[in-house]
């Protein structure tokens, strides 16, 4: 005990239990951890796995239905399940705090950001002016530059990212001894969520407090904290150092999960992804096994017999797998045991323009206030796209990133036509595409296609697959219904779900698989281009990893051409051949994807760049990190659009004159006043480095 | 917010247009002879023809209504048919003394439900909650001219606690009236309890499911700062919109409550004006109820959007 | 069941097998909800309040020991009784069997009117609102501004126009609640309208009508379901109310609203022929509103307005 | 001179406006009398009880009617008959002011039913008063100043005292052009007050020419649309006087301390009616099988609760004891002979028609009683209650009082029957709303309306009443009793058959 440093939370065998309908589920089952003061720990697993679930337990607080049915957890020594109501309280306002996952949701939105903060640290004996200034002192320790400002807030005039930040300035109120954070950064940006990363690397070094970091992005955790437990269905499947992760993780889920992440500059075509196949089991029908058994490729007869203890390992990690022992010896290729039918992509058909706009401008007209209008004030619009002009080559992948707010939503809408544009030409393989849907005919229909991004709406709920595919099928070929019927098995099997799922109804399915039946119905009239809107941007790693292979396979199996929309560009990178960078409404970077992702890059490619969370603690690569939040679409800033936040700004000419195209190389052009050879001299060299590592 | 004003005033002025057309076509479509029952049913056939023409009811219906619509907006609300009183002096006082009657069941109503639905809201689906939205309905399901009847006999005839009847004098001030107030008042509270009970405990529950009383709870604060500063803050925003609607219904209960009191109202006076094809009364107090309604509906929406940042900074 | 997975098989077998697998999984749906009903004591009253009445309609004649208008000669005025278990009224009709018999009457009566305000409201809402435009605009100020009526107001106005009947009754739940129905299934179009799924299928070139058949009118159904149960309490409240003020359905019929305001004079000497039908209305009341409750739960989970 | 124990002074006006009743000083007395609210208060238009009660109070008639439909003095201090029966000498109290103070002289009569006569007008009592020639003062008499007036007429009519007292015929003032300006009557009351559709606050004239009236410091009307509530506030105290109200709110009434309840017997009646110049009416068979159908002695019990008298399809109730025939009595209920009739008629299988009900008063009872009985008899009615204002007032021809096929009509009590045979049974009556026309009925109905030999006249009634339980397209169920209540803190009420034309004047706070 006393040479041990000293424990900030010991959670002791823990069970947590869920009531639903007439039975019950573990959703937690047997967990032990141990946070020492001032380290950070990471929990990572997929959606499901009971990550938020453990959270909520250590900090007392689980759903009316939710109970802790075994084990323990003790704060500082002090066991918390038997506390009584008052002391709880006391230890939720001094010792431990959760940073929630949705910030959106978790300020009160009719409360001022001050009075809020104010109610955290006060403890009734100050004056009121006290509180509020280290109320403001707190927001100024997160970065917030006008903290006056964001106290006087209310939460809805705030970013997702400065709530992020209010709400980790609450949780280092009271100076906590331990800090839950669970997946602070989901649903940011990525250079919202670099940001954040970064703040909490500083907070907690500079605190020495705790830290519970809760993730299903095994990159993120890694770049955080000094250990990472890897929770699966409810078990705690391995406990490592990030170092171990990096070198020798000894789980196949561990593994699977890394191999499912892609890196920057990793293509499909060479070096494809190795997701893990299968779904999570349901949790009230835990297999006897090893948990991971059924969708493990190296899972032998015991694997499905006999649940594996917790070992740890001479290098101090724990694992819970019987072959642990053969996969550090190397006796056992992981990878190798998987299939990854991936088809390198046929350069040879390229040429053909498939897709092509040119000038395309979308304004959305503001409403003018009846004062404005009757003042004569000038109509305003939201210059969501401005001559955007892109090309898509048949068979070929044009990969468009950006931040959100950036225009490239409704670049994809104005080219289908659910959005009609305000100006520019869209063509199909030289055919005139009119604006509206309306104007089109249903074969120009068929050949452009699109994929939504949110998978729970893909899916008409009150219809089967099955249903979904024929009608398409029937539409958009013509076939009649038996044959759609069969035609519909085929698509299943395309996107690689068995038929049987033609009965499933979309709430039978994960998100993964609908998004899966979405691509399969956009596939159905077999269409020359394919648009895909952030379509796996919500999805696990691991899912999105194998919907992102069966793309590639798909377009070698069809020949679609793909306009792949994200806002990751490691995704992008991944799929596309050619990658376009979106700035407010503008496309600032154009190239093929190997020049792109090497310098030099537009300042803000570079930034975007930066903020990819790395497994491999980025030799070298410093983050650039782009201040305040992106400007307001409806007056865009004059000259260049992003000297508001440039990173490299020159000076005066960035604010008044617009920026020229910039050849970097053939075919990658970029929007800036700096010339190539100065702007790849200014950029890290680490990145070309760190870029060419991956691509052999 | 001022821009919100603005379109929800042009929204107010349109929708009462339209209302108002839709009352005069509406009255002008009531069967019976507008001059026999001014005449009575004893009258010759020229008198009538005399006062359809006096009265303007030849002429198309269109031209009626326009002449109508300008005569109301420039304060001439007509000769009732019935009194051959001016129709507005009628009309304001007694809507002066619906007011009243509105005024106190909404000083009854609001706070009690209030009360019954953040109770209920707070202890959902235990016992307590059954009883009340049980209890709530029980009182809402039986009709007014039932619960009046009922009223009367308890606080009237058994307790003599107040008047069986509330026909007070023109020209009766609140605190004078109150006690003929009361029992219709109680009654008109129980046309709104069970509804604004029933919508402020789902606000309540709802909110209190809310990430932030979460965060809320877990900053360590007490249940009752985080209920009293956090969930009701928010709970009780929708309330307004459903008191305003409610409004609607009790201008509906009071057409019943007014005349099981004979309280002087315009509930009361719009039996009468209905019972003798009165239009012009009708139409006044129609489109009289109507503002009320819309005002009170855009009362509570500013009231709404003014508590509401998320609109009142938009 | 396993010939058929392989190959296919004939198709009209599969198809068959498809019928017999729906038929039984509507009962399971309505087995389900009703069991989920169930599972709440409030809900459980309120269903089987509702439950009852229904019951009280379907059987009512085989209940009642008299018919709804028989006049016992001699026994006009009688208290409850074993006989009369109600009472009898001012003209000596059986207060329970009038009772009992008015259960058809109030739940066809606001049945109906609930089904057709729903029934054109939806039909409204639904093509309204997906067509957007200035159409719907115009038709929505329009319903607004019948909206601004109190509900009890417009029906009386316009039972003054269509004079007394149980038809104008059911014109009158029409005109007054199609406009709420057409709001609350404009609400849910408005936002289905945007879904990935309705989006997908416009850009396959399907017609307006398929994607509002298919597409859009199932997502309005649970909204819709709530929606219905309420508006059927409010209803059988303003039947109630109408029946009450004279101007709804006609004597005799045992309306319990025109029973109670008959029996109103009568009160002293008769106090049984209103209590009981009053609190007929009151049970049914609070019975549909605790069913439509326990619905919404059932209907829309999560959801508490 | 003014009524004993209240001084004629300015405090008790001042007092009836302000303060509410119960804070009054115990020296000046309020009745507070429940009524529906009036539509019309100008005399020449008004009708309703409510209507001719106010009005009662505020002016005077020539010649009143008492509770036994004797005629009694008002205005007129004597009617004197010519021989001929050609013209009557009226003159008036010579002490009789208006409210203003200005006396009431002939000038105002003749004013006023010149008012009430003249054609152009478009009064209903033109009709009434058509026989009238001239009316003037006598020779050599100043109609300003002159308190004579003699009516000539063109025929005699032995009624004619009756029609000088006709609910409209309240004296005005000479050359006022909307009566309900100021209400400047010569009655017992002065209006101080009048807020529509709710009350009305009148003071005592103490300038009255009759000794002893009013009886009360203040008259307050307040108006009920609902019958029940008006008897709660009498129960509870807020009213002291109520009259003409459902039978079971009476009955409720009875044995209520603190309340005198009183019920006299009218000749108001309800008149169910069969249109006899269409189908199925056209046929007197059908007619008959109605009559047959029908079981008034049933319909008495459970509507009127056994209060008033049973009918005999006769307008000619037993009030007018001497004109009524005891044995005219209307044949006993039977329902084969009834099928029979209607079978014989063409309507074996059944008739089905709709019958249109104002809903006041017992109406509504009655008709669901009729759809009973004659429901066994193969006559399947829809009952349609509708309000007055439409029963009356409705512009399809089919749904109103004159033309709708079945329908029941209150008639309201008056002093003599020829009225209800002249507007309501001849061939080319009024309001002939069954649309009888039968040859010998009118021979009779002239001749008794006209001939001054009252024995004549008796028979002539007797034989009309045989036709009409004969063959009359009409059935009088019953004869309603006037029902009143009173708090007992007041005395002398003594109610008419016509309620409104109860003497107020009379009631005085009791001992
Ligand atoms: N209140 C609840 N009642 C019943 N089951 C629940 C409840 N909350 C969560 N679960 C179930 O418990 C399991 C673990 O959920 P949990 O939210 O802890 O997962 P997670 O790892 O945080 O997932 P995510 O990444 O999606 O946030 C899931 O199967 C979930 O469906
Ligand atoms: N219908 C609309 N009306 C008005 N403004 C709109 C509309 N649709 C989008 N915008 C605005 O256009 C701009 C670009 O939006 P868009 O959705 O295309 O961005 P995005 O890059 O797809 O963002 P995200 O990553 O959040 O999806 C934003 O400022 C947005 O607010
Ligand atoms: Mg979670
Ligand atoms: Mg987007």
């Amino acid at each position: 005990m006393s040479d041990e440093p000293h424990r900030a939370l010991e959670v002791e065998g823990l069970t947590v239990t869920y009531r639903r309908g007439q039975g019950s589920l573990d959703a937690v089952r047997n967990v032990s951890l141990r946070i020492a003061e001032g380290q950070a720990y990471g929990l990572v697993g997929e959606s499901g796995s009971g990550k938020s679930t453990l959270a909520l337990a250590i900090m007392q607080y689980l759903p009316e239905n939710g109970l802790i049915s075994g084990g323990a957890i003790r704060l500082a020594g002090q066991e918390l399940a038997t506390l009584p109501g008052e002391q709880m309280r006391q230890v939720w306002r001094e010792q431990i705090k959760l940073v929630p996952q949705d910030p959106g949701s978790s300020l009160n939105p009719s409360l001022r950001i001050g009075d809020q903060l104010d109610e955290a640290l006060s403890d009734g004996g100050e004056t009121r002016g006290g509180v509020r200034e280290r109320s403001l002192e707190q927001l100024r320790q997160v970065h917030i530059a006008d903290p006056e400002r964001v106290a006087a807030s209310y939460p809805h005039q705030l970013s997702g990212g400065m709530q992020q930040r209010v709400l980790i300035a609450m949780a280092l109120a009271g100076q906590p001894s331990l800090l839950i954070l669970d997946e602070p950064t989901t649903n940011l940006d990525v250079t919202t969520e670099a940001a954040i990363l970064d703040l909490v690397c500083e907070l907690v070094q500079s605190h020495q407090t705790a830290m519970l970091y809760v993730s299903h992005n095994l990159a993120v955790v890694a770049a955080v904290c000094d250990r990472i437990a890897v929770l699966y269905a409810g078990e705690l499947v391995e406990d490592l150092t990030p170092e171990q992760l990096r070198s020798q993780p000894l789980h196949p889920y561990t593994v699977g999960l890394l191999d499912s992440l892609p890196r920057v500059g990793q293509r499909a075509g060479v070096d494809p992804l190795l997701p893990i196949a299968g779904n999570m089991p349901r949790l009230d029908e835990v297999p006897a096994g090893c948990v991971f058994a059924p969708r493990c490729p190296i899972a032998l007869q015991l694997c499905h017999e006999l649940r594996p203890d917790l070992e740890a390992t001479q290098q101090g990690s724990l694992v819970r797998c019987h072959r642990w022992r053969e996969i550090q010896a190397g006796a056992v290729d992981l990878r190798a045991a998987r299939p990854a039918n991936v088809t390198a992509p046929d350069e040879s058909l390229s040429g053909k323009i498939a897709l092509e706009t040119k000038d395309l401008v979308k304004h959305f007209p503001v409403r003018r206030s009846l004062r404005e209008a009757l003042r004569r004030t000038p109509p305003r619009s939201v210059h969501a796209v401005d001559d955007v002009s892109l090309q898509v080559g048949q068979r070929r992948t044009l990969g468009l990133v950006g931040e959100s707010g950036s225009g490239k939503t409704t670049t994809a809408r104005c080219i289908v036509g659910l959005v009609e544009r305000t100006g520019g030409e869209v063509s199909l393989f030289d055919i005139a595409l009119a604006p509206g849907l309306d104007g089109r005919d249903a074969a120009v229909l068929h050949r452009l296609q699109m994929v939504f991004q949110n998978p729970e709406e893909a899916l008409n709920p009150h219809r089967t697959v099955g249903d979904v595919l024929q009608r398409s099928l029937e539409r958009m070929r013509g076939l009649g219904k038996t044959e759609a019927r069969q035609q519909a098995g085929r698509l299943l099997e395309a996107v690689r779900l068995p038929p049987s799922y033609l009965d499933h109804t979309p709430g039978q399915l994960s998100g993964g698989e609908k998004q899966r039946v979405a691509i399969a119905r956009a596939f159905a009239s077999n269409p020359d281009v394919l648009i895909l809107d952030e379509s796996v941007s919500a999805l696990d790693v691991s899912v999105q990893a194998s919907i992102l292979n069966l793309l590639t396979d798909l377009q070698s199996e069809q020949g679609s051409a793909y306009l792949f929309i994200s806002h990751d560009l490691a995704a992008v990178s991944y799929l596309a051949d050619d990658i376009a960078v979106m700035y407010l409404g503008q496309v600032v970077e154009i190239g093929p994807t190997e020049q792109v992702l090497q310098p030099p890059f537009h300042p803000y490619t570079e930034a975007l760049l930066s903020a990819v969370p790395r497994i491999d603690a980025a030799a070298g690569i410093e983050r650039i990190l782009l201040s305040g939040d992106l400007p307001s679409a409806v007056d865009p800033p004059g000259g260049c659009r992003f000297h508001t936040r440039c990173p490299r700004l020159l000076g005066e000419i960035c604010r008044t004159q617009a920026p020229p195209w910039q050849q970097a190389a053939p075919g990658h052009r970029y929007r800036c006043h700096i010339a190539p050879n100065e702007l790849a001299a200014m950029q890290s060299p680490a990145f070309r480095d760190h870029i060419t590592t991956v691509s052999p | 917010m001022s821009r919100y004003i603005a379109r929800r005033l042009l929204f107010l002025l349109l929708t009462l247009l339209l209302t108002s057309m839709i009352i005069f076509v509406v009255t002008q479509w009531l069967p019976g002879d507008v001059a026999r029952v001014i005449l009575g049913r004893e009258a010759s056939e020229p008198a009538l023809a005399a006062l359809r023409a006096e009265l303007g009811l030849d002429q198309p219906l269109p031209l009626q209504y326009v002449s109508w619509l300008g005569r109301f907006l420039t304060g001439d609300w007509g000769t009732s048919y019935s009194t051959g009183e001016p129709v507005r002096a009628l009309v304001l006082e007694r809507a002066g003394n619906s007011m009243m009657l509105a005024g106190l069941t909404l000083l009854i109503a609001v706070p009690l439900s209030l009360l019954l639905g953040v109770v209920a809201g707070l202890k959902a689906d235990k016992p307590l909650d059954a009883t009340i939205s049980i209890g709530s309905l029980a009182v809402v399901g039986l009709p007014e001219f039932v619960t009046g009847l009922i009223l009367i006999e308890v606080f009237a005839f058994r307790l003599h606690l107040f008047p069986a009847n509330s026909s007070i004098r023109p020209g009766t001030g609140f605190f004078e009236a109150l006690p003929q107030l009361v029992l219709p008042a109680l009654t008109a509270t129980f046309v709104l309890l069970a509804y604004v009970t029933r919508l402020t405990r789902a606000g309540v529950v709802e909110e209190m499911r809310q990430g932030y009383v979460r965060t809320a709870t877990l900053k360590g604060l007490p249940r009752r700062t985080v209920v009293g500063r956090h969930v009701l803050r928010n709970a009780l925003l929708p309330t307004i919109t459903v008191l305003a609607i409610s409004f609607g219904w009790l201008i509906g209960g009071l057409i019943v409550i007014e005349n099981v009191f004979n309280y002087p109202g315009l509930g009361r006076l719009m039996t009468f004006a209905i019972d003798r094809r009165d239009l012009p009364l009708m139409q006044a107090i129609t489109l009289i109820t109507v503002l009320a309604f819309a005002l009170a509906n855009l009362g509570a929406d500013l009231l709404y959007a003014g508590l509401n940042p998320r609109i009142r900074l938009e | 069941m396993a010939g058929n997975t392989t190959g296919g098989g004939s198709q009209p077998a599969s198809l068959a097998t498809h019928e017999r697998r729906a038929l039984p999984a509507v009962f399971t749906r309505w087995w389900h909800a009703l069991r989920e009903l169930y599972a709440r004591p409030s809900s459980a009253l309120g269903t089987t309040l509702v439950l009852v009445f229904l019951a009280m309609a379907l059987f009512g004649p085989l209940i009642a020991p008299y018919s709804a208008t028989e006049q016992i000669s001699g026994a006009a005025r009688q208290a409850p009784s074993v006989q009369h278990l109600f009472g009898t009224d001012h003209l000596g009709r059986d207060v329970f069997s009038r009772v009992v018999l008015g259960a058809r009457d109030i739940l066809a009566l606001a049945g109906l009117g609930t089904l057709f305000a729903v029934v054109i409201g939806t039909l409204i809402g639904l093509f309204s609102a997906y067509r957007g435009g200035l159409t719907d605009e115009v038709t929505f100020r329009f319903f607004d501004s019948l909206l601004a009526l109190p509900a009890l107001l417009l029906a009386l106005l316009v039972l003054g126009v269509v004079g007394p009947s149980r038809n104008s009754v059911l014109v009158v739940l029409v005109i007054v609640y199609v406009p709420i129905v057409a709001r609350v299934v404009r609400s849910v179009v408005l936002s289905t309208k945007q879904k990935g799924y309705v989006e997908a299928a416009r850009l396959q070139g399907e017609s307006t009508a398929s994607i509002v058949r298919r597409d859009i009118f199932p997502s309005v159904t649970p909204a819709l379901t709530v929606e219905a149960g309420l508006r059927f309490s409010y209803a059988i409240f303003l039947v109630a109310s109408l029946g009450f003020l004279g101007v709804g359905v006609q004597p005799p019929n045992p309306d319990w609203g025109l029973m109670v305001s008959q029996a109103r004079p009568y009160v002293s000497l008769t106090p049984w022929a209103l209590y009981f039908p009053a609190a007929a209305i009151a049970l049914l009341v609070i019975g549909v509103n605790l069913a439509a409750d326990g619905l919404k739960r059932v209907m829309l989970p999560g959801r508490e307005v | 001179p003014p009524p004993a124990g209240s001084p004629a002074s300015e405090p008790a006006a001042a007092d009836a406006t302000g303060a509410p009743a119960p804070a009054q000083p115990a020296a000046s007395s309020t009745l507070r009398v429940a009524m529906e609210a009036p539509v019309q208060l100008d005399p020449a238009f008004a009708s309703s009880d409510s209507e001719i009660a106010i009005l009662n109070a505020v002016y005077d008639y020539l010649v009143d009617v008492d509770e036994n439909n004797r005629l009694q003095p008002r205005l007129a201090s004597s009617v004197v008959a010519s021989e001929d029966g050609l013209s009557y000498t009226v003159e008036l109290q010579p002490n009789a002011t208006f409210h203003d103070g200005s006396p009431v002289t002939a000038a105002d009569v003749i004013y006023t039913f010149n008012r009430l006569r003249d054609p152009e007008a478009g009064l209903p009592t033109a009709d009434l008063y058509s026989n009238i020639v001239d009316i003037a003062a006598p020779e050599g008499s100043d109609p300003a100043t002159g308190t004579t007036v003699v009516f000539t007429l063109q025929a005699p009519d032995p009624f004619f005292q009756y029609n000088l007292s006709d609910n409209h015929a309240l004296i005005v003032k000479a050359g006022t052009e909307d009566p309900t300006a100021d209400f400047n009557g010569s009655g017992p009351f002065k209006v101080v007050n009048y807020s529509p559709e709710d009350r009305m606050e009148l003071v005592a004239n103490d300038a009255y020419f009759i000794d002893g009236k009013p009886g009360v410091d203040n008259l307050e009307f307040i108006f009920f649309a609902d019958q029940t509530a008006a008897v709660d506030a009498l129960k509870g105290g807020q009213v002291d006087l109520n009259m003409r109200m459902a039978t079971p709110l009476y009955l409720s009434l009875q044995g209520e301390p603190g309340i005198v309840t009183s019920s006299i017997p009218t000749n108001g009646f309800d008149l169910v009616r069969l249109r006899a110049d269409r189908e199925p009416g056209n046929d007197p068979r059908v007619i008959e099988a109605f009559k047959l159908a029908t079981d008034r002695q049933a319909i008495f019990d459970t509507v009127t609760l056994g209060l008033g008298a049973v009918g005999n399809d006769s307008p000619i109730g037993p009030l007018y004891a001497d004109y009524y025939s005891t044995d005219a009595v209307a044949p006993a209920r039977d329902v084969a002979k009834a099928r029979e009739l209607l079978a014989a008629a063409g309507y074996a299988d059944g008739l089905s028609l709709d019958l249109y009900v104002p809903e006041s008063g017992d109406r509504v009872a009655l008709a669901e009683v009729l759809q009973q009985q004659w429901q066994e008899a193969g006559i399947n009615v829809d009952i349609k209650s509708v309000p007055e204002s439409v029963y009356y007032g409705s512009d399809n021809p089919d749904q109103n009082w004159l033309g709708a096929t079945l329908g029941i009509t209150g008639w309201g009590s008056r002093p003599y029957p020829q009225f209800y045979l002249d507007v309501m049974l001849v061939c080319d009556a009024k309001w002939n709303e069954s649309h009888f026309c039968d040859e010998e009925f009118d021979q009779l109905a002239t001749m008794a309306g006209t001939t001054l030999d009252e024995q004549e006249r008796m028979e002539a009634y007797k034989d009309i009443q045989h036709i009409l339980i004969e063959r009359g397209p009409i059935i009088v169920p019953y004869f309603f009793a006037q029902l009143g209540a009173i708090s007992d803190r007041f005395e002398n009420f003594n109610m008419k058959a016509f309620a409104g034309r109860t003497d107020l004047a009379a009631i005085t706070p009791a001992q």
